[in-house]
């Protein structure tokens, strides 16, 4: 149990005041924390945008690349550095919108990351556009007569393509993040976590409207039921049914052949290749005149 | 007699690789040096294909054909324009079309029942126009199918022994071709094998990359060969691609990628962020005539400018353009080692030609020990800062998790922390500065272009990247008509190192694309007075004899 | 008195811009010509942002205040080195600041028992230190805040009538300023709203975009304004922008995408699609500060050599980059002419300051018709062929569903009717000699660069893109030194003209970089000696004072 | 009724003899035909790939456009160009990998398009690596040891984002395949069909395996079941029951409000935007200024 004190940085909030990303930023804290996982135990990646600030307000190893690129760059830091927990923690535009194949392709191979979606349900740091979760209507500072398209639907997705673990969380619920963050990371592969995350300053609806509908799921929800995890998901973003949507138990994790042959732990620290390899692939590729017999 | 041209003529599919894969090394076997490079198009089966061997001469290309081999009819008329005089032609010729005819469906179907030792028969033939042994055709045939049951290698020995046997009478004194040999090993290795050796020889331990030709080979070097120890994912588009190669480079793995134009363009976002990140990333880009989808499975050298200047805002970087294996091995090592240094993208480019070529060489070596880690001793740094400003702009780089130092990464502008700043009057500019330090730095350690014969000369032919050969040819070949011709030829295309060009030589430069790209930057990082451009954008290689065209006023061969 | 410098500084959220245009708008309603601009930080709430209001002097920026109005603390203290000598600074002063203190928040909290009313005493006490009348003032705010009950509306007058009164009595006839004014109407327009209304009525119907700040206000203009008559789509990423947009175009409907650098990166695949179909596409791309993400938020000329270069292989393109209103009115004009004339993409280089920059410009007009279509007569058409091959390189260009006549788009090399060729022989050399013609075409179009008081100039400063306005103060400020200073400004960056400049002179480059990439370009096409660079890549626009410290020597301004 | 031959073009096809692809274009062919839908009322749409040349094929408008781009392309031409019947026809690599974030967000948009994937589970062109659709553990000529990663599952992602029309056909199956094109172009909205589709050169089955796994969907299959349909979607790679797994009923389009606003038909044929819009949003920005009554 790492006090949360521990995960303080210098660096300067550029959050709005009264942000529900201050309650995702605590519950993280707070999950890496009761996990034991030290600072430079863990590296969080995000794109850009709004949420995707919050590695810089977590002590912890930062890769905050491109906006959309976070999983492929995750993907590849945990092929480099399987020691370390990599979590992307980034916005809904970001790996819903411009990173949507990134995601979709993930669950395909399923690396041992956590990805925290911060669903504001907007384009926060571009002030305001819609977001592929938007509801269908809403208005926003591109859709002035509506969205007119329907949201994304990627929970769902997530199921369909059998990954293992799939929850919503609320941002407002802190003791529930927390553990719902904890179980995510401690998962072993990939898991998926959407944390619904009001907007005050573009959102369409009070916090008090998400409060209502980000309700926990029933109890005697069985997570290995595929139709019945599916028909939750879709409820969004009607309702928000909070809590593990879909759970299977882990299955082989992306790069885990490659790390039975050459050696475990980061790809830094493997010794270098024998040189003897290089040369036989080039003696390989020598040829020796044979005596001539002529024609 | 020396300098044979021989093309292996047929339709995707049908096997001129394998009867120009057993005869080149074949020939290699018997100490003749060869070149071979492909000229295909873009489809699985059918239409018109050549292998071309070019039997002891340079390892250049060459457009005309001393002995065309025919897999089929429709071929044979296809490349008919290709003939040298004096061109032997043999296999299934075009109607009413010269040669010697062999019919090597008919015989395969009528001898051995099947289509299936056509190709056995066809290499038979042109080993014995060859001068090649039997014996040791049987045996190179034996060696290249090893997979096959035994029944099946004999059937194709006699299959080759029977188009030997079909052909010899037909030869005379002039048709049958004699070569110049030597008992000295070669290696036939192509440019793409060689950058990929070399790769995992400097130390790359990380490729994701889409497949996309001509780059697609690099990649399937790696996933082929589990023992070079390189983790290979092929992603689902090349922005995946790039970001995760530069994210594992990040956290200590060593990584490059590979892909064409197209494939570039979606990467130069990644390109630019390895800049501002300062991450060390090799990107190899193989080119092909352009725009968009263009030709496929043909050859240019269009971007240069593109591989210069692709990705937004400014940051170092450097361009290498290997000319053949030997070059794609310093390249590679330097790209690596530059990169690693430097902490910034390197490109290489290589293109179509270069990837499907196979050059014989002697002498070949890669490293014993890889590129030097461009990773500081954790154990050294106080409060570790990952963009610390330093005097040459190079701060000490930790990977993600190497020690309990936070290593923090950022595409935003960022303190020294790497963290998102927005502070113009200091931390900017100096974020500025120190990016551009580095490519100061970097621009002192650029070599000198390669002089060929240029002492006395009047006329002085530039190139870059894959022509080399061609240029070194027609240099030697103007030499021999009493010319006083020389070269020079950029294998590092980018930064340029600080010229300083006689002026009363006449410069020539030569490229693979239709608007001069490297005479511009030659022009724009320099002071020099061009005579002429030879340019070539049909999607074929540049040769000497094209050049020879040029520079003595005839367009004909170029802009056909 | 001339030539006053407003900012109003803050943090975001808090009403800089509320107070800005209250007051902005006033002025012009007294006849005082304003030019606004904005600096901010990436973020939606904090941090430091000023509004700038440049009162009866040119259109072009001011780094330093005559008068600053803060609405905090922080701001007061982080802007204060910004003050000209003599600065009046008012508001809520940083500790131990001087100035007049008003107490914005207290006030509004105490008198009208909310924090909403601050801004509008705040607007009362800058309008009375402008010595605008109180009516204007008020008239103005009511004409901004109509959406508001009137009863909110009356207690934002009273809010404005308390800031007024509470800072007369502090006014002396020093502190209070009174400014050039005249009585002829003012356009109070920004690039973007130019480029967007120039857009449309150019005929533009078809935009897809992805959001990235600087260039999200052209969409939204659009988006906004249904009766403008463009069917607007939030794409789910820039290549799906570039390539709906190419696609409706290739289809009839003229388009346009914006972007930023990043963005821009990612659609260079798009561009060299747009060459190889020969589709018309104008793409604004709107530059902040990189590499990668960068400073969202601020401005840069760091993307000319990546407009120029962008995209795999070779096609003609045309990159314009205005410096105002007017000027970007006529470029874009002319990007949608060539683009459907030539058939080939444009891009237009604006960046943050542009966006966010409102200038006053008398006689602003739009042409009353569109750009003619490029469109062929599809009755005109025998057989049709979509790259039928002409003398100019022009085909006609029919619209996908536009006739019976089957229009075929490839991406491939094509032949004329657009089916995948593989003929290297003729078809490609021709497809790229007569995309190359289009581009020898357009490049006799291109307009000479814009003279400023060359005559019997010593000195010539050269320019591109936004800087135009500070460039000219230098030059009128120089030329009132006595300097014999002039100015040559380019709006089309590509191709450029031929130019044949006086040897004598020297000449000076500025720009928003920090590697003077035009100044190389220049050197690149033209035979020109520089006698210095001017860079500025701190994230803030090129202003006249920099510009004379540079050429005085001085270079503090500039790198710091 | 058209006949067939009128859809023939001069391009020499670059197909391998005998390649399904060719079952594929006669099906389309007899559907347009069937349709009475002339040449010059359709536009084939592709990226690149073996399948992204069946446009020059087949007798209509063309935009054979980038790699991965086609969906995009298509919307982009349908919302300049309603009149014309927009019909994506592309590989499995293509739409589902390169493109998947398209196809995602074309879900979403539901534009009145069709698209048909030519799903051999390779990438043909590229000479036989793996495509998102290839069997875990098959081996490609990159895939050496056998594919590493689970399939995409697009139909079912189809579905769960209530895409109106999702069919699977077989290459091999002329008249099944001729009457879902035709059913999938009627059909008013976005329309996927997924066309099996052995490769004979790289793929790892004979045709005769594809033959036997593709088998009808039984009859009382009710498309409007999601559940069910996504059960059925699932069964790929393993087997591919053919036929229609989900339907409903047409809902609105994408474009249909700007096309109320400005009017139907093609863009090209709008009249231009009278100048008064323009005169009068400049004349807004003009400021006139007022008598001054002094401080
Ligand atoms: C390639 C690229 N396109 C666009 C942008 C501009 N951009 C920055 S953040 C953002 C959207 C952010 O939305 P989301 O991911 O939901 O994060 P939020 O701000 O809502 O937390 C966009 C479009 C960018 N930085 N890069
Ligand atoms: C941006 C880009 N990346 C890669 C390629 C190379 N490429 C051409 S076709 C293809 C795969 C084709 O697979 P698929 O779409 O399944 O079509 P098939 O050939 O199997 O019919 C690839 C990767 C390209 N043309 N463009
Ligand atoms: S804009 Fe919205 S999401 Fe961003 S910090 Fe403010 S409240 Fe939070
Ligand atoms: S490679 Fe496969 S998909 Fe392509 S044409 Fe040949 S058989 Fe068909
Ligand atoms: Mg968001
Ligand atoms: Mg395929």
């Amino acid at each position: 149990m790492i006090p949360i004190e521990q995960y303080r940085t210098t660096a300067e909030n550029q959050w709005c005041p009264g942000c529900p990303n201050f309650g995702i930023q605590t519950a993280l804290k707070r999950a890496l924390g009761s996990l034991n996982l030290a600072p430079h135990q863990v590296c969080l990646v995000s794109g850009i945008g709004q949420a995707a600030k919050t590695p810089h307000y977590i002590a912890a190893h930062v890769f905050n690349g491109l906006h959309g690129r976070a999983i492929p760059a995750a993907i590849g830091i945990q092929i480099a550095n399987p020691d370390l927990k990599t979590i992307v923690t980034s916005g809904d535009g970001c790996i819903f919108g411009e990173g949507g194949n990134h995601l979709l392709h993930a669950f395909r191979r399923n690396p041992d990351i956590t990805v925290i979606v911060h669903d504001n349900q907007i384009y926060a740091l571009t002030k305001g556009q819609g977001s592929p979760t938007t509801r269908r209507g809403e208005k926003t500072r591109m859709q002035f007569d509506g969205v007119a398209i329907d949201p994304s639907q990627m929970l769902a997705t997530a199921i369909v393509h059998d990954c293992t673990f799939v929850a919503r969380g609320y941002a407002g619920d802190l003791e529930g993040l927390t553990e719902l963050l904890k179980r995510a990371i401690e998962h072993r592969g990939f898991s998926l976590i959407d944390v619904i995350q009001p907007c005050i300053t573009w959102g369409n609806h009070p916090v008090a409207w998400y409060k209502e509908r980000a309700t926990p799921i029933p109890t005697d929800h069985d997570p290995t039921h595929r139709d019945r995890a599916i028909a939750l998901a879709l409820e969004a973003p009607d309702s928000f049914p909070i809590g593990v949507l879909y759970e299977k138990p882990a299955r082989e994790v992306f790069g885990e052949t490659y790390r039975q042959k050459v050696g475990d732990g980061p790809i830094f620290k493997l010794p270098p290749l024998a040189p003897s390899i290089i040369q036989s692939r080039l003696k390989a590729m020598q040829i020796h005149p044979a005596p001539r017999v002529g024609a | 007699m020396k300098d044979r041209s021989i093309f292996i003529v047929g339709s995707a599919g049908e096997g001129i690789q394998t009867v120009g894969d057993v005869v080149a090394r074949a020939l290699l076997r018997s100490g003749v040096s060869v070149f071979t490079s492909k000229e295909y198009e873009s489809r699985i089966r059918g239409g018109n294909s050549s292998y071309r061997i070019r039997a002891s001469g340079p390892n250049a290309p060459r457009h005309d054909a001393d002995v065309i081999l025919a897999l089929n009819s429709t071929a044979a008329a296809h490349y008919q324009d290709t003939a040298s005089s004096n061109c032997l032609v043999l296999g299934e010729l075009s109607p009413g079309g010269e040669g010697i005819r062999v019919p090597f469906q008919a015989l395969a179907k009528e001898q051995f029942s099947s289509l299936l030792y056509a190709n056995s028969i066809a290499a038979g033939c042109l080993g014995a126009v060859l001068g090649i042994s039997q014996e040791l055709l049987a045996d190179t045939l034996c060696e290249r199918f090893s997979r096959l049951t035994e029944e099946v290698l004999r059937l194709n020995v006699d299959a080759l022994a029977l188009g030997y046997k079909h052909v010899l009478p037909s030869l005379d004194a002039s048709s049958t071709i004699v070569l110049d040999s030597s008992s000295s090993a070669h290696s036939f290795i192509s440019v793409h094998d060689a950058i990929a050796l070399a790769a995992v020889a400097a130390g790359c331990r990380f490729m994701a990359a889409y497949p996309m030709s001509p780059a697609t080979g690099i990649m399937t070097t790696f996933a082929k060969d589990p023992e070079l120890g390189v983790f290979v994912e092929q992603a689902e588009d090349e922005i995946a691609a790039i970001n995760m190669s530069l994210a594992a480079s990040a956290a200590g793995a060593r990584a490059m990628t590979a892909t064409s134009g197209g494939g570039f363009a979606l990467m130069t976002e990644g390109i630019s962020l390895a800049g501002m990140t300062e991450t060390p990333l090799v990107v190899v880009v193989a080119q092909r005539p352009g725009p968009a989808t263009g030709l496929p499975t043909r050859t240019a050298q269009e971007d240069l400018n593109f591989a210069i200047h692709g990705g937004h805002g400014e940051f170092p970087r450097a361009v290498l353009a290997p000319s053949d294996p030997k070059d794609a091995i310093d390249a590679i090592y330097r790209a690596f080692d530059w990169a690693e240094r430097f902490q910034t993208p390197v490109l290489v480019l290589s293109d179509q030609f270069l990837a499907d070529s196979h050059f014989s060489v002697m002498d070949i070596s890669i490293p014993q020990t890889p590129v030097p880690s461009g990773l500081a001793d954790p154990s050294e740094s106080g409060a570790y800062q990952r963009y610390a400003l330093t005097e040459d702009g190079i701060s000490p780089r930790l990977a993600l998790g190497q020690s309990e130092h936070l290593v923090r990464i950022d595409s935003d502008e960022h303190t020294e922390e790497g963290h998102i700043t927005e502070d113009l009057e200091f931390v900017r500019p100096a974020m500025v500065e120190k990016r551009l330090e580095k490519m100061r730095r970097l621009k002192r350690e650029i070599p000198p272009p390669d002089d060929y014969r240029t002492d006395d000369a009047e006329t002085v032919l530039i190139s870059w990247g894959s022509s080399r050969g061609a240029v070194v040819e027609a240099v030697d070949r103007l030499r021999g008509m009493g010319q006083r011709v020389g070269s020079l030829h950029f294998t590092t295309v980018w930064p340029l190192p600080q010229l300083s060009l006689p002026a009363e030589v006449k410069y020539w430069t030569i490229e693979g694309n239709a608007t001069g790209q490297f005479a511009r930057l030659l022009q724009a990082e320099g002071d020099i007075q061009l005579v002429g451009k030879i340019e070539r954008y049909d999607g074929m290689p540049i040769d000497a004899a094209s050049i020879l065209a040029e520079l003595a006023g005839d367009h004909s061969e170029v802009d056909a």
